[in-house]
C-alpha cells in the first residue's frame, strides 16, 4: 500500500476509534451524572435504568407497553407517511392541487398538538389516539423530503424523458422516484422517531397501556426507575428504526450512485398569486370547519363554531397578542440557540473526525429519542421555569440543523470540490467556496422545519410547564372549557406557526434560487 | 426530394433569453425546413444558438417569437409517439442505471419494444462492449457520449437532433462512427439534424447545411450538398466536395473578423491565401484520390484540410 | 348502546363509563363491581375507559359520544360544561367529599389559608381559579405565584414550590412512602366543600336509559360495599387487571385505598346509602364555596341533581 | 531542454477502478516525465485513461500502484501553493458566481493577489467580453468550456493540466485559441500536460506526444517534436510536420484495428493507403505553403489534412 493509501486507511480507523470514544463518553458521561445524583438523584446510572428492564417481574409488563407503542409508531410511520407521499406525489403530478397540498402539509406540521390531540381524541377515539398522532407527526418529515427528491431530478433529465415522449407519469416512475428515494429515505429517518414521539404522545390521552403510560406514572408517582426504563426502550426503539433506515440509505446510495446523495434543488417557483390563494385557503378551510360543525351536529362543548373563535378574538386581541408576542420570543430564543448549536456542531463534525466521532453518537441518540415524549424528563432535570421551555425549544431545532447542515456539507458536487482542490484550495477554502454555497439551499430548508419546529415545541413545552404564551392560554381555556378561547388560541397557534413557515419559506426559495439554479 | 413537404418546419423564430438586469438575444427570424429523410447540418460559432434551436424545434423551449411544426403540427405530437430523439450536448445518463438499461430506457419510454439485441448491437457499434453493466459515473467522458448516441438511435426515431454527439469523442473514434452510424439510420429512412464543430463532418454526413452567424444566431446560408450517396471516399476527394467545404467555411468566416493570427507576424489577406490554401489541399487530395480510394477515414482527412483552409 | 326497548325486553344494555384519569385505586369500586359480575346481574356490558395527562373533560367524551356515563372531580367542571352548551345531570357521587386540596412540606410551618399569601403554589393549567377561591372564601385577596406543573411532585420536595394542587390520597402518600413528610388539606377543609368523583350523564342519555342506569349504579353500589368488606380485593383487582400495563405500585395502592374508602360515607349515606348526594347540603355548603369564590349563575340543584336513579337502585 | 531535471515525474503508475462485481484496470506500469517548460501532449483512444492519468498528475486520484512526483516532491505540495492548473473535461464552474467571479476564484484558491484586469483581458481573449457578468448555467456548452480554460490560465501556475480543453468549442474558436493562448503561458515558462483529440493539434502545441494505447492505457510511444519555435504557419506545412502526424497517427492506428470502412466496399491495403494520403495531403499544403503562410490557420488546416490520412 503507498503512503497515501495508508494514511487514508488509517484517518477511517481514527475515525470508528472517535466514534467508539464517542459511545464511551457519553455512557461515562451518564454514569457520572448518575453517579453525582444529578436533578436530585433523578438522573440514575446506566446499570440502574436498565435494572427494571431485567427485572423477570417487570419485564413482561415493558414488553407489553413496547410492542403496544412501537406497533402504534409503526403504523402511524405507515398511515402517515403513506399518505404524505401521496400528498407529494399529487402534488408533484396536478399542478392546479400543487399550491393547496402545500399549504395542507404545512399545515399538518403547524397544527399543534395539544391541540389536535384532544380533537383526533374527540373524533376518532382513545384507542387511535397513538396511531393518528403519530400519523400526524411524520406527515410532513416525509412530505418535506419527498417533495424535495421528487424535484431534484435535473432539468435536462425531465427534458431527455420529455424528448422521448413520456408523459408525466413515466417520468414520475423512471425518473423522480428512483431519484427521490435517498432523500425520502432521509425523511424518514427524521420521521421514525417522531412516530414515536407521537405515539407517546398519543397514549397521554388515556391509552390503557404504552410507553407512554408508564411515564405519567412513573412521573405521578416521582418515581425514577419507570421513567428511565420507559425513555430507554423508547429510545433504543428509535435507535433501531434509525439504524435500519440508515443502511437501508447507504444501500439505496450505493446502488443508486453516490452522485445523488444530496444536491438540492430549487422548489418550484410560486407566483405573486400566493396572497391571494393564502387567502381562498383560508375561506376554505372555515368553510370546512362550520361544515363540520353543522353537519356533524358537533356539540359546542366538543368544538365551537368559527363565529364563536372570531367573537373572541375580537374581543380580546390584546390577550392574544402578548401571548403570540411570548411564544414568538421563546420559540425564536429557542430557533437562535437551537440552530447555531446544531450547524456549529455539524461544521465540527465537518472539520475533525474526531469531533464528528465524539458528537456523532449522541446526536444519533438524539435523533432516535421521541423527544416530545421526555419533555416531562427535561421538566425533571432543568427545572419547572420558562428556560426549561428554551432549552426544549432549542434541542427540538439542534437536530434538524444539525442534520440539514450535515447534508448540506455533503452536497457540495464532486467537480467542484475537485475543481477547488486542484487549485490548491485547502480545506478552509473548500468549506467557504464551494461547500458553504451548496449547503445553503439545505441549510435553508432545514431552518424552515426548525422554525416550525421551534414553535410547536414551543407550544408543547408551555403548555406543559409555561406561565404565558399561547400554549399557556390553550391548555388554561381547555381545561376551564372555554372552548372559544381554546379554540382561538389554537387557531393563533396554527396561523402564527404558518407565517413563520411562510416566511422562512420565503427566505428558502431565494436561497434556492441563487444557489441551488435548475442544474 | 424537393418535392417533399418538409417534414419540419421553423418559421421566423426568434429568441430571447431575459433575465432581471440582461437579456440575451440567442436566435433572430430564423426560417430553417427539415426535408424528410434528409440529413440537414447545422454549423455556426460557440454561442451562436444552435443548441437553442435544437431544444425550440423537439418542443423543450419556448420561441420567443415565431412558429415550429412537424409534420403540420406542434413538436408535441411527434414527440409523444416516440418519433423524436435529441442527443443533448451533455449525456445525462441516469446515473443508476447500467449503460444497457440506459439505453433500453429509451425504448420503453418511447413506446417500444424492449430490444436487448439491438440495444447490445448498438453498443457494440459505438466500442463499449463490455461495459453494458457498467454505471455511467464509471466511464470516460467520451464512453458516456457514445452511450448518448446509442441511446439516441435505438428507437428508430421519425426526426433525430444531434447535439454535438461527437464532442467528447477522440477523432478516431469519431471518424469509425461517422461512417458506421449513417446506415444505422438511412435504414428507416430518419429525418436528422445535426449540429457539429466540424465543417467536413458536415460535408460528409449532410443534405444541407445551415450555415448560422454569431450571436443573435440568424441563417446566414443554406448550402445543398448534392454529392452522391453512398458517398464513398473517392468522391469525398472530388473538387466538389472541397468546394463545398470551401463555401461553406468562407459563409462561417465571413460573418467573423479575421481570426488573430498569432505567432505568424504577416497576416495580410488571410482570407483569399485561406481559400487558396483550401482548394490547394483539395487538389492535392485529388492528386491522390485513387490510392486513398479504399478508406473512407482517407476521405474525411482530406474534409479537414479543406474545410480548415477555407476557414481561417 | 340499548334502547328502551332493549331495556323493556330485558337484554343486556352495554354501557361505556369514562374516568378522567387513568387506571386507579380511585377506581376500585366499579373494578370490583365489573370483576365480580355485578354488572352482569343487571343485565349490563360495562366497559371502563380511562382517562389520561392530556384526555379532554369527560363531559367532553360525553358530548362527542364517546362515552354513557362517566365522574368529575367536582361540580364546577359540569356546571362549566353545562353552560357551554350541556344538558348533564349528576346522579350520584362516590365520595362525600373530594380528597382535592393541597400538599405541602410539614416543614414549611403552613397550617392555614393565611399562611399561603405570597407562597408559590405549583399546579396544573386551568387550576387557578379554584386557588383563588381558597383565598376569597376565608376573606383573603388572592395572592400567590402560581408555578404551572404536571402531575410529577418533585418541584415540592426541592423546594422550588411551596405548595402544590393534589388529591390527599394520592401525592401524599406516594411520598409518604418515599420517606417525604407532607400534609394534605382537601379544599373541604379550607371552607370549600364539594363532592369527589360525581357520576354524571346527559339528561338525554338518563331519560332513555332508565332502567340500565339504575342498575349500573346498583352494581357500583355493590362494588363499593365489596371494597369496603376487603380493600386488598380492590388493590388485585387494579393491581393485576386493570392496571397491569401501568406499573401500579402496589404499596402506594393499598395504603391509598383506604383513604379513598375514608372519603365513602356520611351521616347522609347512613340513611339514604353509599352514593347519595344531599341536594340540600349542596345547595347551602357547597354552592356557597363557589359563590364566595366569585362563581356565578349556578343552576338550580333540583335540575342539576337527580337522585331518582340511585333511590330506584336500591 | 534535455539536460533539465523532469518536473513531473510518473513512475509505474498502474490504475485499477474496482467494483465489487467487475473492476477496470485503466492504467498500466505508466511511466512519464514532463520537462519543466515544456508542453507533452497526450493522446490516445476514448476511455483509455488519460483523463485518470491526469487526475493521478493532479494529485486528485490514488494510484493503485507506482508513484508520482512533482518537483520531487508529493503532488499536493506544488497544488497546495496553488501552482498547478487543471482544465477538467467538464467545466465545473460554480453556477452561484458569475463568469468574471469563478475566473477570479482561480485566484483566491491559489492564493494570488486578485487581479480583475487580468481576469477581463483572459475572458476577452477567449471570446466571452460581454458575459462578464453572466451566470454560467446561463452559457452554451463552447461558453463554459472557455470559461475553464481562462479559469485555469489566470493563476499562471507552473504545471498546467488541460483535459480536452477544447472539446466543446466549434473548430474556428479552437484554431483562435490555438494561436493565442500558448503565449499566455509561454511568458512564465509553465510545464503544460495536454489531454487532445486531435493529433495536429497535438503536433502544433507540443514539445513532445505521448501516444496511450486503448485500455488498460499503456505509454506506446514517446514522439518527440522537434520543430523550432514560435511555430510559423510556414513550418506546420514542412515534410517534418506531416511525417510527425503521421507518426503518431501510425502509432495509434497500430493498436487498433484498421477501422471499419463503412460504405466503401473495397477495404484492402487500407493503412498503407492512408499514409499515402496523408503524405499526398501534406505535399499539397506544402506546395501552396507560401500561399497560406500568412495565416497560422491555414496551417493548422494542413495539420489535419495530415493527420487524418495518417490515422485512417
Ligand atoms: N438559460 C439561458 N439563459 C440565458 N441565456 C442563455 C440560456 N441558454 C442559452 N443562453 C444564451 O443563448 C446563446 C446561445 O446559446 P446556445 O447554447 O444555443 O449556443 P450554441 O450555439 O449551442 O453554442 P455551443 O456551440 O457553444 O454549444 C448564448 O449566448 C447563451 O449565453
Ligand atoms: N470512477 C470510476 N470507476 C470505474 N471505472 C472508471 C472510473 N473512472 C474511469 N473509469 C474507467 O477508466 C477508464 C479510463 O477512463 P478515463 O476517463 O481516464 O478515459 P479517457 O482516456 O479520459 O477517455 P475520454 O477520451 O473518453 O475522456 C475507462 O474505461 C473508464 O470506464
Ligand atoms: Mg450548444
Ligand atoms: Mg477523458
Amino acid at each position: 500500500m503507498t503512503g497515501p493509501a495508508r494514511s487514508a486507511a488509517g484517518a477511517l480507523t481514527r475515525g470508528r476509534i472517535a466514534v467508539g470514544g464517542g459511545i464511551v463518553l457519553l455512557v461515562a458521561l451518564w454514569e457520572a451524572a448518575g453517579r453525582a445524583g444529578l436533578a436530585d438523584g433523578f438522573v440514575l446510572t446506566p446499570g440502574a435504568a436498565v435494572a427494571p428492564l431485567l427485572d423477570p417481574a417487570d419485564r413482561g409488563l415493558y414488553a407489553r407497553a413496547a410492542a403496544s407503542t412501537f406497533r402504534a409508531a409503526a403504523l402511524g410511520l405507515a398511515y402517515g407517511g403513506g399518505l404524505a407521499m401521496l400528498a407529494a406525489v399529487i402534488a408533484d403530478q396536478v399542478p392546479v392541487l400543487r399550491s393547496a397540498v402545500d399549504r395542507l402539509a404545512a399545515l399538518a406540521n403547524s397544527a399543534p398538538w395539544v391541540a389536535v390531540g384532544p380533537i383526533v381524541l374527540l373524533v376518532a377515539g382513545a384507542d387511535a389516539g397513538p396511531v393518528a398522532i403519530a400519523a400526524i407527526a411524520v406527515f410532513f418529515y416525509v412530505f418535506v423530503a419527498t417533495a424535495r427528491g421528487l424535484s431534484a431530478s435535473s432539468r435536462a433529465n425531465h427534458e431527455w424523458f420529455t424528448s422521448l415522449g413520456a408523459g408525466r407519469l413515466r417520468r414520475l416512475t423512471s425518473l423522480q422516484v428512483p431519484r427521490a428515494l435517498p432523500l425520502v429515505v432521509e425523511g424518514l429517518k427524521l420521521a421514525a422517531p417522531a412516530a414515536l414521539a407521537g405515539a407517546v404522545y398519543g397514549e397521554w390521552y388515556g391509552a390503557e397501556r404504552g410507553l407512554g403510560v408508564l411515564l405519567v406514572n412513573g412521573m405521578r408517582a416521582a418515581r425514577p426507575e419507570p421513567i428511565w426504563a420507559a425513555a430507554l426502550v423508547c429510545a433504543a426503539g428509535g435507535l433501531v428504526a434509525y439504524g435500519v433506515l440508515a443502511g437501508v440509505q447507504l444501500a439505496a446510495r450505493r446502488y443508486l450512485g453516490a452522485t445523488i446523495a444530496g444536491h438540492a434543488v430549487a422548489p418550484r417557483g410560486r407566483g405573486a398569486l400566493t396572497v391571494f390563494e393564502g387567502i381562498a385557503f383560508a375561506v376554505l378551510a372555515i368553510g370546512a370547519w362550520e361544515a363540520w360543525i353543522r353537519l356533524g351536529q358537533v356539540s359546542p362543548l366538543v368544538a365551537p363554531g368559527p363565529d364563536r373563535v372570531w367573537d373572541d378574538l375580537r374581543d380580546s386581541p390584546g390577550a392574544y397578542l402578548s401571548a403570540i408576542g411570548h411564544t414568538l420570543g421563546t420559540a425564536g430564543l429557542g430557533l437562535l440557540i437551537g440552530g447555531v448549536l446544531g450547524v456549529g456542531l455539524a461544521v465540527a463534525c465537518w472539520w475533525s473526525r474526531v469531533v464528528a466521532g465524539l458528537t456523532v453518537p449522541g446526536l444519533v441518540l438524539l435523533a432516535a429519542t421521541p423527544l416530545v415524549a421526555l419533555f416531562p424528563l427535561f421538566a425533571r432535570v432543568f427545572g419547572y421555569s420558562g428556560g426549561t421551555v428554551v432549552v426544549i425549544t432549542s434541542f427540538m431545532v439542534l437536530l434538524p440543523g444539525f442534520v440539514y447542515t450535515r447534508a448540506g456539507l455533503e452536497a457540495g458536487l464532486a467537480g467542484h470540490r475537485e475543481m477547488a482542490r486542484s487549485f490548491g484550495g485547502g480545506r478552509r477554502a473548500l468549506f467557504g467556496v464551494v461547500l458553504v454555497p451548496s449547503a445553503l439551499p439545505h441549510l435553508a430548508t432545514g431552518l424552515r422545519i426548525a422554525a416550525g419546529s421551534a414553535v410547536v415545541a414551543a407550544v408543547v413545552a408551555e403548555s406543559l410547564i409555561g406561565t404565558a404564551g399561547l400554549g399557556v392560554d390553550f391548555t388554561y381555556a381547555y381545561s376551564l372549557l372555554q372552548m372559544p378561547r381554546a379554540f382561538g388560541a389554537a387557531v393563533t397557534i396554527i396561523v402564527v406557526s404558518l407565517g413563520v413557515f411562510a416566511a422562512f419559506g420565503a427566505v428558502e426559495r431565494v436561497v434556492h434560487r441563487r444557489f441551488a439554479p435548475a442544474p | 426530394m424537393g418535392t417533399d413537404a418538409p417534414l419540419v418546419s421553423v418559421a421566423h423564430v426568434g429568441k430571447v433569453f431575459g433575465g432581471r438586469r440582461r437579456s440575451v438575444e440567442a436566435l433572430q427570424d430564423v426560417d430553417l425546413t427539415l426535408r424528410p429523410g434528409a440529413l440537414t447540418a447545422l454549423v455556426g460559432p460557440s454561442g451562436c444558438g444552435k443548441s437553442t434551436l435544437l431544444r425550440i424545434i423537439a418542443g423543450l423551449e419556448r420561441a420567443s417569437s415565431g412558429a415550429v411544426t412537424i409534420d403540420g403540427a406542434a413538436p408535441d405530437v411527434l414527440r409523444s409517439r416516440g418519433d423524436i430523439s435529441v442527443a443533448f450536448q451533455d449525456p445525462n445518463l441516469l446515473p443508476w442505471r447500467t449503460v444497457a438499461s440506459n439505453v433500453g430506457l429509451a425504448l420503453k419510454l418511447a413506446g417500444r419494444e424492449p430490444d436487448p439485441a439491438r440495444v447490445g448491437e448498438l453498443l457494440r457499434t459505438v466500442g463499449l462492449d463490455g461495459f453494458e453493466k457498467a454505471r455511467p459515473p464509471q466511464l470516460s467522458g467520451g464512453m458516456r457520449q457514445r452511450v448518448a448516441i446509442a441511446r439516441c438511435l435505438v428507437t428508430r426515431p421519425r426526426l433525430l437532433l444531434l447535439d454535438e454527439p461527437f464532442g467528447a469523442v477522440d477523432e478516431l473514434t469519431r471518424r469509425r462512427l461517422n461512417v458506421e452510424l449513417p446506415p444505422l439510420w438511412q435504414a428507416r429512412p430518419t429525418t436528422a439534424l445535426l449540429v457539429t464543430h466540424s465543417i467536413p463532418e458536415a460535408v460528409l454526413l449532410a443534405d444541407e447545411i445551415v450555415v448560422m452567424s454569431d450571436r443573435p444566431g440568424r441563417v446566414v446560408a443554406r448550402v445543398p450538398v448534392d454529392l452522391p450517396r453512398p458517398r464513398r471516399a473517392a468522391q469525398l476527394h472530388s473538387p466538389e466536395f472541397h468546394a463545398l467545404v470551401d463555401e461553406v467555411g468562407d459563409l462561417l468566416g465571413v460573418d467573423r473578423d479575421a481570426p488573430a493570427s498569432g505567432d505568424a507576424p504577416a497576416s495580410g489577406g488571410g482570407e483569399a491565401a485561406d481559400r487558396a490554401a483550401g482548394g490547394g489541399a483539395a487538389g492535392g487530395g485529388a492528386a491522390d484520390g485513387s490510392a486513398a480510394d479504399g478508406s473512407a477515414a482517407g476521405g474525411s482527412a482530406a474534409d479537414d484540410s479543406a474545410a480548415a483552409g477555407a476557414r481561417a | 348502546s340499548g334502547d328502551d326497548s332493549a331495556d323493556a325486553a330485558g337484554g343486556t344494555t352495554t354501557i361505556r363509563f369514562g374516568f378522567n384519569w387513568v387506571h386507579d385505586i380511585e377506581w376500585a369500586s366499579w373494578y370490583l363491581a365489573e370483576k365480580n359480575g355485578y354488572f352482569d346481574q343487571h343485565d349490563l356490558d360495562v366497559t371502563l375507559v380511562p382517562g389520561g395527562e392530556n384526555t379532554p373533560a369527560v363531559s367532553q367524551l360525553i358530548a362527542a359520544g364517546k362515552v354513557d356515563i362517566g365522574v368529575s372531580s367536582d361540580e364546577l367542571q359540569i356546571i362549566n360544561a353545562n353552560k357551554q352548551g350541556g344538558d348533564f345531570v349528576v346522579i350520584g357521587a362516590m365520595y362525600q367529599r373530594s380528597p382535592y386540596g393541597l400538599t405541602w412540606l410539614t416543614s414549611s410551618g403552613i397550617t392555614k389559608p393565611a399562611d399561603l399569601a405570597g407562597k408559590k403554589i405549583g399546579g396544573l393549567q386551568g387550576e387557578q381559579p379554584r386557588l383563588d377561591a381558597v383565598f376569597t372564601a376565608n376573606g383573603l385577596t388572592p395572592k400567590y405565584t402560581f408555578v404551572p406543573m404536571s402531575y410529577d411532585p418533585q418541584p415540592l420536595v426541592k423546594g422550588d414550590v411551596d405548595a402544590i394542587t393534589s388529591y390527599s390520597t394520592n401525592q401524599t402518600i406516594s411520598l409518604g412512602l418515599q420517606g417525604v413528610k407532607t400534609k394534605a388539606i382537601t379544599f373541604s377543609d379550607f371552607g370549600l366543600p364539594s363532592y369527589g368523583d360525581l357520576i354524571f350523564a346527559s339528561r338525554k342519555y338518563l331519560t332513555a336509559h332508565k332502567q340500565a342506569v339504575s342498575g349500573f349504579l346498583a352494581a357500583l353500589r355493590q362494588g363499593v360495599d365489596a371494597n369496603v368488606k376487603d380493600p386488598s380485593s380492590g388493590v388485585k383487582a387494579l393491581v393485576d387487571g386493570y392496571g397491569k400495563d401501568a406499573k401500579i405500585d402496589e404499596k402506594y395502592a393499598a395504603a391509598a385505598n383506604p383513604a379513598y374508602i375514608a372519603l365513602l360515607d356520611s351521616d347522609y349515606t347512613k340513611t339514604h346509602g353509599r352514593l347519595a348526594i344531599d341536594p340540600a347540603f349542596m345547595a347551602d355548603k357547597v354552592f356557597k364555596g363557589y359563590r364566595a369564590a366569585g362563581e356565578k349563575d349556578l343552576p338550580d340543584v333540583g335540575k342539576f341533581v337527580d337522585m331518582s336513579y340511585l333511590d330506584a337502585a336500591s
